[in-house]
């Protein structure tokens, strides 16, 4: 069960026309090298599910710049004026979900969940398609799960086994993208032996990860 | 007041709202300006969506940690006591109400206390972010912007753009007075000095009531 | 905001009629000393939620045995008799509900949802009076949040603000009860000063909680 | 074969089902004894939902840690790499399909893959525990026990107690033999040598299909 890898070796499990999730808020948290070998694959007709697409240089958003994504889920775009270009000439499918419902839907699916009813986005466009509930007087949206094929997370320590303890805000995606796919790789900022990380400590369970790539910084 | 003078004269008033122990959420923009005008000894915690509480101001020069930003990307730190977690985590307690008051401009507000800020269609589309939740589980709803743009009012009967939020705003703060959204409608409860009812009245389409016991707008 | 109080001023919140939940399994990660001052004090006719009753002697069950309960959820009450005899004899009224449904349960009140997707129990008794979904070809029980007045729970380590590390197998139940109750005492095996908690390590926020009690062993 | 030497038996041949890099979730009694037969080099992870992953042995007398116990209140372990959560993460491992394989008891196993295991009515309600959740998240079931209780069937054409799940058994292992639930009902697979067929057929009330390639139960 060796799961330390390279870089190349890891990404080469992910194919055109796959659904990858990759972590990262603006950059912040975000595998930056797995992004970098991504873009170098060069593989076409992803589905990108990602807070914001970063910028046109930094994080998720050089897939875009690099005409690599055919459908987006995100909740932010604003930092990224390449994707808003090819959402608005069409070469793109965005879909724009409230930041708090991205999160539950992954979760959701990580957690073997069916949906979930949230208020958000209640009288509002996101309603469009969706099932609405009447709960002890309040209004709810039936919102499905979210599943990758792959997620591409960061760590800032990571053990042998894939445990993996996060620093800072560095959390934000990584956390239920890690639950949500079928294959998991994580980049490491500091990798460790198993028996590091005390298991009082541990947020990711390395249960989750199947590759661990980095950490020789 | 120049822009500058404006915009610390609105923060300087929606501070005043913030009670002792009240855990609150700031948009980019203006809104972060309310930050610096938190009494002296009262404990308000500020939220970061993307993933802290116990946000506190920008580093000094060269202390910048690329691990600790804001839901803006820019370089904050974080409070001794304050607390880092996943956007799952933030965004349950957001929608879970835990957070007391949100405060964020708007491109538009009405006086049924619908909000738009996300999207002008076919010019502008960033998404909206955690606004869409923060707005709906927020205790407190607060709307603090210029009152109008280029002269024209923000302040509505009813918005025209795709809503954020429907019926969740509580308070609007602007350089000309506060707000309130009540069952009877928009009631200017404050105004500032330096204008008349009927210059807020001309830069608002809403039907604005005015409070019986309109009082001036004291920062 | 001094959120340090003694026990008494804490339970001092609690009345007759109102719905407690407290945090522990099998007594592991209960905040004891809360239960017995709440034994002491008597207060009666009580809806208690829990993961289990403990046993006569430990636990929330000492509630059970001391008839201060009139509604109990729970998942498991096998390890203790009296909770089944009064239950048998109609003295108690029990809900009995799959562990991760009663997780889940109050990590919905805790988060603002309306509601959740469950496979658990479809198929069962569990089902009766629950609206059942079709989501993708697969059948799922829409279970409801659950949210008590006061939750009664256990850190191992808490600081003065109330963020609260936990320790070992203690967790359990603790941390969503935290989130989903209108009052929050925390019973603190250790208390240190704000500062002494590394934002990276705490569990549970601070602004959960509203009283913290103990912490002076 | 006494009871503490088929407990013992069957334990083994369960562990036997288990693969490197699995996680799995034993329930009390005898499932918790198959830990105790994962080969040696083989790398499998156990999980403990009351809040753990990597449940180690009990603890020599004297090292216990009020704070480390399993589902089944005992004393126990955690190995080095291991990790502790809540509840609810716990069963969002379990609900989730992230755990590999889930051993436990019956009172009742059915030909078509149903499981009873929480409740005799007016006489046990213990309640399910985590059961119901671990039956219908786990990849696969596997129902380790005793073939009959007190010379009674307990592998039955449809259960009659209260079930714990529904059609999500894979397989059942006792004393006497190895049984898939397939789409074509039930398949006898291996019978321990100790057996013929025909005691089988007689201590089973299921219509039990007798697999062509019928092989030796080895442990």
């Amino acid at each position: 069960m060796n799961k330390v890898v390279s870089i190349e070796e890891a990404i080469s499990h992910i194919e055109d026309g796959m659904t990858i999730a990759i972590g990262g808020f603006l950059g912040c948290g975000t595998p930056h090298k797995l992004v970098d070998a991504l873009v170098e694959k060069g593989v076409k007709n992803l589905t990108l599910i990602c807070n914001d697409t970063g910028f046109v240089d930094i994080g998720s958003g050089k897939l875009v710049v690099n005409k690599q994504i055919k459908t987006l889920y995100a909740s932010h775009i604003g930092t990224n004026k390449e994707t808003g270009r090819q959402m608005n000439e069409g070469e793109m499918e965005v879909h724009l979900i409230p930041q708090g419902t991205l999160a539950e839907r992954l979760r959701a699916a990580g957690a073997g969940l069916g949906g979930f009813l949230t208020p958000t986005g209640v009288g509002t466009v996101i309603e469009e398609g969706k099932q609405k509930m009447e709960i002890d007087g309040k209004e709810y949206l039936l919102e499905l799960p979210l599943k990758a094929d792959v997620a591409l997370i960061f760590g800032h320590k990571v053990d042998k086994k894939g445990n993996i303890v996060y620093r800072g805000a560095t959390r934000n995606f990584n956390t239920v993208m890690a639950t949500a796919a079928d294959l998991v790789i994580v980049e490491a900022e500091n990798l460790v032996e198993v028996g590091e990380i005390d298991p009082n400590d541990v947020v990711t369970p390395g249960i989750f990860v199947d590759y661990i790539v980095g950490g020789d910084k | 007041m120049d822009k500058n003078e404006m915009k610390n004269f609105i923060a300087k008033r929606v501070a005043k709202e913030l009670k002792d122990g009240d855990v609150v959420n700031l948009g980019i923009g203006l809104p972060t300006l309310v930050a610096n005008y938190v009494p002296e000894g009262m404990d308000v915690t500020f939220q970061s969506e993307n993933g802290f509480l116990g946000l506190g101001p920008a580093p000094e020069e060269g202390k910048e940690d690329k691990d600790i930003v804001n839901a803006g990307g820019q370089y904050v730190t974080i409070k001794e006591g304050g607390v880092f977690f996943d956007s799952a985590t933030s965004f349950g307690i957001i929608r879970g109400g835990h957070v007391d008051a949100t405060v964020l401009g708007a491109l538009q507000v009405d006086q049924e206390g619908n909000l738009a800020n996300w999207m002008i269609p076919g010019k502008m589309v960033p998404g909206m972010g955690g606004a869409m939740d923060l707005v709906v589980g927020a205790k407190k709803v607060i709307v603090a912007m210029e009152h109008t743009v280029k002269g024209n009012p923000k302040i509505l009967k009813k918005c025209t753009l795709p809503l954020t939020a429907a019926k969740e705003v509580d308070l609007i703060i602007t350089e000309m007075g506060v707000m309130e959204v009540t069952d009877k409608g928009l009631v200017l409860t404050e105004i500032n000095k330096e204008f008349t009812v009927d210059d807020v009245k001309a830069a608002t389409e809403a039907d604005l009531i005015i409070s019986e016991d309109l009082k001036e707008m004291e920062v």
